[in-house]
């Protein structure tokens, strides 16, 4: 048999934003059945299986501490998640001190700037993918005004402020930037009441849990909105379609390589055998397929990293592969200068979705620096 | 303003419905159930499962959610919470007991239903929009039919045999039971009631807000919510608690949005304000 | 006469409290018997072991000829036993119409709950008069009115009274056990009567049993006892 | 001898109902005064106007020419008013003889936080709580008891236990609502005593109590409340011959029954 | 003989704290388990303010709320004003026991579910405010706290400063083990005083007790006080060991927790919260390798123990002496 190479998961699998994490695991659970199944992986002359350990941090910094503790115990160095803002800031001194390199889905740009040097953002961020969006709407659908719409926690009250600005710095007109809903809301007719009477053009769901994105929707629609709407986050397909149906045609979205448009054969199996396992898929996995292939190739790229993080971050600087999900010649490459001033980010395609009839139709394909 | 009011009635209806199988346990056996979310969100994905997935009406799916969760509350109540009132010394100790049975739940339905936000086609399309209103009918279906449930309920606990029979139990049980009561069956009659209230509401909501299986929790806070504000374990209450919560928030969203982020802290303060002051709610009495 | 109620060395516990240490007494139809006796004697135990409130351990209860221990108390509510319970105890939340049909929760004949109820409210007219009032906004007196027509709309044949003149003014007091006498005498119910009102009790009862730490003390018709110089220093107290 | 309560136009109403109307009236140091009326009439809600469980709606109470009424309850009875309860008001959890050394709370000399660290003082209180609490369960006849778990008395012992709390405060004007409810009349006979000697002790009882040869035998002077009102106030010879009192409370007596 | 071995029990727990768990866990190597038993002892010490709040008859579902505030007490002392982290603990207790004291004279008035309501409606208020006001930065938190600096006394170190320590994790469980042990020691003789049967006196019925002459308002308002002086510190001690805190650092759900805490280890016992919490943080992550079925048996587990010992863990030891 092949020896074990363990991969860790610390993030959010059970309560209301459930589906954040555990998209996350999923794919890293079905890519890892599917490596084991195939002979396993080779880093440098050995062959390894992977193990995938998990630990549920259900959304509390505290927690996903105790995760990252339990990783260091494991003798993990690579670990996906957490999945929120907070839990990906408490855990960094852990994984400092215990020489991590994790895989956050979460935007806080302290993350992934120096000094910071252990945490690369798993996907694209708001504050990357939002002023294309806003861009792209004013320019091609005359979007002039925005409304914003967050949840009163952490990540969606970040990424709003952050789309606040971006949506400024474009010179549009944003006519609502306070308005909040308590995330346990379940009806949302009265939070939207005041906003679509405002009318803006564009209404932004800032950092919206896959739970929440239909409903809000369905009740703007209902409540005769007519203008666009949008969001920076990764969405499921089949949510929206059973919370909204038809209302939610016109959506947009962010979305990783699934589109039938862009996606690879690769991806299509990968997507088969992520139903075969788990009896359904989940679209927020097109952006979290990345990270476990992020892992070991750059551990295939230089086979020290594999216990070593300081030779993984010298690999990230240099490192290049193709990638498999995506049709024609993209590659896999660390990214984020821009952004942070440190190769700290994975280059997930930025795929801008809009939703019709039950998929999502790429809308214009972007990339980060 | 009309449509800020129509929202929070037809908001308040569904709280009311939510809340009164809470009271229910709560005055029957002084059992704060912590479960009562999870009860509604099951009756959800029974709902999801039989008139979304199956395809069967949606009356039968219902209908169904209720049955069900009749049975797992009466299954409940007999084998749970009847154990551990009898042997323990202070009736708190069922809070633990709820919680557990929560948390229970939440497993449970996220093995079998998933992580993902579950939703049904719609009942009746279109939207009503006059008078300044805008409301969708399905909404307008499900607030005409909490109301009528209700109403059903309590001309129930006021007139029927069994109804009466919950009523005197839950003010003097041992007297209860010097009527010839047979307090143990009634006591596992009005928990399964209770839990058949949470699954008949969770059902007929998922053909509008959906289901999830992590909302369990929050909706019984804010279930425990709407009966502090009524008086706990009174029935008129949970009604009274259920409608103001709901107009609450349907008119302080939209009177208080210019001050952002401070509404739900504007809300919550003026609840424990409210407390402070009526200090068993609208229409409760002391407990404890 | 025929035996109706029958204690045979009866034992009852709560927990570690040892309540009745092998009590014996009969009641027969159409009889008032009084139990009286000092606090904590055992006598609203004797009365809680005959309605099921409490299981005895040892020794058996018989009542009109069959097994009544064990049964449940709905049961015995059918059987025809009602019980007055100490300290009142009605619905506090409910009317007083509403009390009175809960008492009459084990029948099912409409026209005969009819009927009961028309001969409870002709006893006590109190009752008619606040038909519709919250019972717990009564007075005590009414109170206890209500809970002996309460009783009494299970149509019983044999009534258990715990202490009904507790608290409850004098002229009340008269009134109740006038009530009592004439349910005996008239309805032809067999009254087992717990009172601290020893002279009152002994009054209106033909025998009675005196219990002292959970065994019977004394027994014997009341008009006997009445003037028994053990009665009298125990329970009637002489002069004060 | 000294008036040390004083009752001045008590009224109390409870939304549109006037439980206690306009009464007034005396009570001497070291009297035993009952309080006697029909059920309803307002004796209990009196009884809490006087030790300050409830604010009057107008009128005042006097102890020993010092307003008391609209204080706190354990404000009250650190001056020396406290009353035991007509339901039977006890700590439930705890044994006899724990009901009777906590409810010597006002004889504390230590502090909280002196008995927290245990000063000396702190420790003789303890021990002067135990013996106090020993010698009024004997006082009482509870002395067997004193270990069994409140909860656990039948109904006479647990009046008998009110009264032990009671007495552990030391009050100078000790308010006894119904202390001879559920007992019989030997119980009552040594309950009545032991009232006396509380008087001996020197301390002033209010009671209220629907026992009459009770009430008759150790009252010193009776007031009548109907409705809320006083209807009279006088001897126990004066009451008993009261027409008023008669019709409204007594009854006239009926040997057939007993009464 | 009795006092013995009381003592000797003490002494055994004492060793079993300062000597023996470290001894295992450097035998073992399961350098993780300090940080779930820091945690275990900061959360029993909030656990232990709820149940002194049991204690005089108060179901605290509100010890969120004082453990945020007590987290940011300090982070805001330290990071902003650059006061020691050791001043910042006492701080961080007294803020919150005189914040408590604010909110608690209108709704300790409060009884039943109507007490537990509004002090759930606390924890996520106070959420609320750690997201608005300017103080505690909103959404994103206080992040990058210092480790505790050095105490020293006449230049003698008494503690050493933590950022030179090599796993400060072990300092960490010291001082966290101490607090609770200290905690503990308090609570104990709190209750086994007189102060105690007051409580209970008020836990039983607040009508007699203020009838005997205790002043219900002063003494509830103590209790509550002291339980969020706990609460303050644990939340305090919290923010230095994770080095951050955040609105969602204590929520709701924590509030609930420290609650069921006192549940499962006992109400009647002073040592319950601290047995509880052992059993239910420790329990959750030793199932943590049975991945998804993690909390179905952690809850099942929960529910077997409830009618098995429906009075707490600690009533095993009851029933074996009475039996
Ligand atoms: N619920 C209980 N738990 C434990 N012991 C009890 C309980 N109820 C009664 N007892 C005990 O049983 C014995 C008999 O009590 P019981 O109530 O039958 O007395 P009683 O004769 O009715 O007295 P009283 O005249 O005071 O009402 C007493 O010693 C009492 O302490
Ligand atoms: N808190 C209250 N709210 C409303 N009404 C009250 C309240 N307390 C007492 N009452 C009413 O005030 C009246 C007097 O009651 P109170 O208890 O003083 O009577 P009492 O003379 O003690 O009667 P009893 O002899 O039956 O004990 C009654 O009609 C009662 O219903
Ligand atoms: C930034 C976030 C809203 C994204 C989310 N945490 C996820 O895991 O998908
Ligand atoms: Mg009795
Ligand atoms: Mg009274």
């Amino acid at each position: 048999a092949n020896e074990k190479l363990k991969i860790g998961f610390v993030g959010v699998t059970s309560g209301p934003a459930a589906a954040w994490g555990t998209s996350n695991v999923r794919s890293m659970q079905t890519l890892a059945a599917w490596y084991n199944e195939t002979g396993g992986v080779k880093i440098g002359d050995k062959t390894y299986d992977i193990e995938i350990v998990t630990f549920d941090d259900q959304k509390d910094p505290k927690r996903a501490v105790e995760g990252m503790e339990k990783m260091a115990q494991e003798g993990i160095h690579y670990v996906v998640g957490p999945n929120v803002d907070d839990g990906a800031a408490a855990v960094r001194p852990v994984a400092e001190k215990n020489n991590i390199i994790y895989f956050p889905y979460a935007f806080p740009k302290e993350l992934y700037t120096p000094p910071a040097s252990n945490a690369i953002l798993g996907m694209i961020a708001n504050y990357q993918s939002g002023p294309a969006i806003y861009k792209y709407l004013k320019e091609n659908k005359g979007v002039k005004t925005v409304a914003f719409i967050a949840a009163n926690e952490s990540d969606p009250l970040s990424q709003r402020d952050g789309g606040v600005a971006a949506a400024k710095a474009l010179g549009l007109e944003v006519v609502a930037d306070k308005d909040t809903y308590q995330n346990d809301t379940r009806d949302f007719t009265p939070v939207l009441t005041p906003i679509v009477g405002l009318n803006p053009d564009l209404l932004v769901l800032s950092g919206v849990a896959p739970a929440n994105a239909p409903l809000l929707i369905r009740s703007a629609r209902e409540l005769g909105y007519e203008g666009l709407i949008s969001t920076e986050t990764a969405q499921d397909a089949k949510v929206i379609e059973e919370g909204a149906g038809e209302l939610a045609n016109g959506f947009i979205s962010v979305g990783g390589a699934s589109t039938p448009e862009i996606a690879s054969d690769r991806m299509k199996e990968f997507v088969d055998r992520y139903t075969k396992m788990f009896g359904e898929y989940n679209d927020e996995s097109n952006t979290k397929v990345y990270a476990l292939d992020y892992i070991l190739e750059t551990m295939k790229a230089n086979p020290a990293a594999i216990d070593n993080i300081d030779e993984f971050k010298k690999t990230i600087d240099t490192f290049s592969a193709p990638n498999p999900y995506v049709k024609g010649d993209s590659k896999l490459s660390y990214v984020g200068t821009t952004s942070f001033g440190q190769k700290r980010q994975i280059s997930v395609p930025m795929v801008v979705n809009e939703y019709k009839d039950g998929a999502f139709q790429t809308l214009f394909v972007g990339s980060v620096d | 303003m009309e449509q800020v009011i129509a929202n929070g009635l037809y908001l308040g209806a569904q709280y009311a419905l939510i809340a009164l199988g809470l009271t229910l346990i709560f005055g029957l056996m002084n059992v704060l159930n912590f479960a009562h979310g999870q009860m509604y969100v099951l009756g959800g994905f029974i709902t999801y499962a039989i008139y979304g997935q199956l395809g069967l009406p949606f009356p039968v799916a219902v209908v169904a959610s209720g049955i069900s969760l009749a049975v797992i509350g009466g299954l409940m109540e007999r084998y749970l919470f009847r154990t551990v009132i009898r042997r323990s010394h202070r009736e708190e100790s069922t809070m633990l007991l709820a919680a557990a049975t929560a948390f229970f739940f939440d497993a449970v339905i996220l093995l079998i239903f998933g992580e993902k936000q579950r939703g049904v086609p719609k009942i009746v399309k279109g939207v009503f929009n006059d008078f300044g209103v805008i409301m969708p009918y399905d909404r307008i279906v499900v607030a005409v039919l909490a109301a009528l449930m209700i109403l059903g309920f309590i001309l129930f606990m006021k007139y029927s045999r069994t109804g009466r029979a919950m009523r005197a139990l839950a003010q003097d049980r041992v007297a209860a039971q010097l009527m010839g009561i047979k307090v143990d069956r009634y006591t596992m009659i009005g928990f399964a009631l209770g839990a058949m209230l949470a699954g008949v509401v969770g059902g007929l909501l998922v053909s509008i807000t959906g289901v999830n299986s992590g909302i369990g929790g929050p909706i019984s806070v804010k279930a425990f919510l709407m009966i502090m504000i009524g008086g706990a374990g009174v029935v008129g209450g949970a009604i009274a608690g259920g409608f103001i919560l709901g107009m609450m928030e349907s008119v302080g969203l939209t009177v208080l949005r210019e001050y952002g982020d401070v509404t739900y802290l504007v809300i919550f303060a003026a609840l424990m304000i409210f407390l402070a002051i009526r200090p068993n709610g609208l229409m409760g009495k002391p407990w404890g | 006469m025929n035996q109706m109620l029958q204690f045979s060395n009866v034992h009852m516990y709560y927990d570690h409290v040892y309540a009745l240490k092998g009590v014996s007494l009969t009641v027969n139809e159409g009889e008032t018997v009084a139990l009286i006796g000092a606090n904590g004697a055992g006598k609203s135990s004797i009365l809680r072991a005959i309605t099921g409130l409490n299981r005895i351990r040892q020794g058996e209860i018989h009542y009109l000829g069959e097994r009544l221990d064990g049964t449940p108390a709905d049961e015995i509510v059918r059987r025809g036993i009602a019980m007055v319970p100490e300290g009142r105890r009605v619905f506090p939340l409910m009317t007083v119409a509403e009390n009175l049909a809960l008492g009459a929760f084990t029948r099912t004949d409409k026209g005969e709950i009819a009927e009961s109820l028309d001969r409870v409210m002709t006893r006590f007219p109190r009752l008619k008069e606040r038909y519709n009032q919250a019972a717990g906004t009564m007075s005590g007196g009414e109170q206890q009115m209500l809970v002996i027509g309460r009783a009494l709309m299970s149509r019983p044949k044999l009534l258990l009274l715990d202490e009904p003149s507790l608290g409850v003014a004098p002229k009340l007091v008269q009134d109740i056990a006038r009530s009592i006498v004439a349910i005996n005498r008239d309805e032809k119910v067999s009254v087992l009567l717990v009172e601290q009102n020893s002279r009152m009790a002994l009054r209106i009862s033909q025998r009675a049993y005196a219990l002292s730490t959970g065994e019977v003390a004394l027994s014997g018709d009341s008009a006997d006892l009445i003037h028994d110089d053990r009665v009298k220093t125990l329970y009637l107290g002489g002069e004060l | 001898m000294d008036t040390i309560l004083q009752v001045r136009e008590l009224t109390r109403r409870f939304g549109g109902l006037t439980a206690v109307n306009n009464v007034s009236f005396d009570v001497r140091e070291r009297e035993i005064l009952s309080v006697i009326g029909p059920n309803g009439a307002g004796k209990s809600t009196l009884f809490k106007l006087i030790a300050s469980f409830l604010k009057p709606t107008s009128g005042e109470v006097l102890y020993r020419g010092e307003r008391i009424s609209g204080l706190a309850p354990h404000i009250a009875a650190r001056k020396g008013v406290v009353r035991t309860f007509q339901e039977t008001t006890i700590f439930r959890n705890m044994t006899v003889r724990e009901n009777v050394i906590v409810a010597h709370h006002l004889r504390s000399r230590a502090s909280l936080l002196g008995f927290f660290v245990g000063t000396g003082t702190a420790r003789e209180d303890e021990r002067a709580f135990g013996a106090s609490a020993d010698e009024i369960l004997d006082f009482l006849n509870l002395t067997e008891l004193a270990n069994e778990k409140a909860r656990n008395l039948p109904h006479g012992h647990l009046r008998a236990l009110g009264i032990a709390i009671g007495l552990a405060t030391d009050p100078a004007v000790l308010l006894l609502d119904e202390p001879f409810a559920g007992m019989n009349h030997d119980e009552t006979h040594k309950a009545v005593a032991m009232v006396r000697r509380l008087r001996e002790r020197g301390l002033t009882v209010l009671l209220v109590e629907h026992d009459m040869p009770a009430v008759m035998k150790i009252s010193d002077r009776i007031v009548v409340i109907n409705f809320g009102q006083k209807i009279a106030e006088g001897t126990p010879v004066d009451i008993q011959n009261n027409d008023r009192v008669i019709e409204a409370y007594l009854g006239a007596e009926d040997e057939a029954i007993g009464l | 003989m009795n006092r013995t071995l009381r003592l000797l029990g003490v002494a055994a727990f004492l060793v079993a704290v300062f000597v023996v768990v470290p001894l295992l866990i450097s035998v073992t190597g399961r350098k993780d388990v300090y940080y779930t038993l820091t945690s275990v002892a900061l959360l029993s010490i909030a656990s232990a303010g709820v149940w002194l709040t049991f204690y005089i008859g108060r179901i605290n579902m509100g010890q969120g709320a004082f453990a945020l505030m007590g987290a940011y007490v300090t982070a805001v002392l330290v990071n902003h004003y650059g006061v020691a982290f050791w001043w910042t603990l006492p701080a961080a207790g007294l803020f919150c026991a005189v914040a408590s004291l604010l909110i608690g004279l209108p709704i300790l008035r409060l009884r039943g579910v109507y007490f537990a309501m509004v002090s759930l409606v606390l924890t996520e208020v106070t959420r609320l405010l750690a997201l608005a006001l300017p103080v505690t930065e909103g959404a994103k938190g206080i992040t990058n706290i210092p480790l505790p600096g050095a105490i020293s006394l006449f230049g003698l170190t008494i503690v050493p400063d933590f950022a030179t320590l090599e796993n400060p994790r072990i300092a960490f469980y010291y001082l966290a083990a101490t607090l609770m042990v200290l905690c503990f020691a308090g609570m104990y003789r709190l209750v086994h005083s007189r102060i105690g049967h007051i409580c209970m006196s008020l836990q039983q019925n607040e009508e007699l007790a203020s009838s005997i002459g205790v002043n219900i308002v002063h003494l509830r308002l103590i209790a509550f006080a002291i339980s969020s002086f706990l609460g303050g510190i644990s939340g305090a001690t919290f923010a230095a060991v994770t080095q951050s805190v955040y609105p969602s650092s204590f929520t709701v759900t924590d509030s609930v927790n420290f609650m069921l805490n006192c549940f499962l280890g006992g109400l009647g016992y002073v040592f319950g919260p601290m047995l509880g919490t052992l059993t239910l943080y420790f329990g959750w992550n030793l199932l943590f390798q049975t991945g998804e079925f993690q909390l179905l048996i952690y809850s099942s587990l929960m529910i077997i123990l409830m009618l098995v010992l429906p009075n707490g863990l600690l009533s095993l030891g009851e029933g074996r002496r009475k039996g």
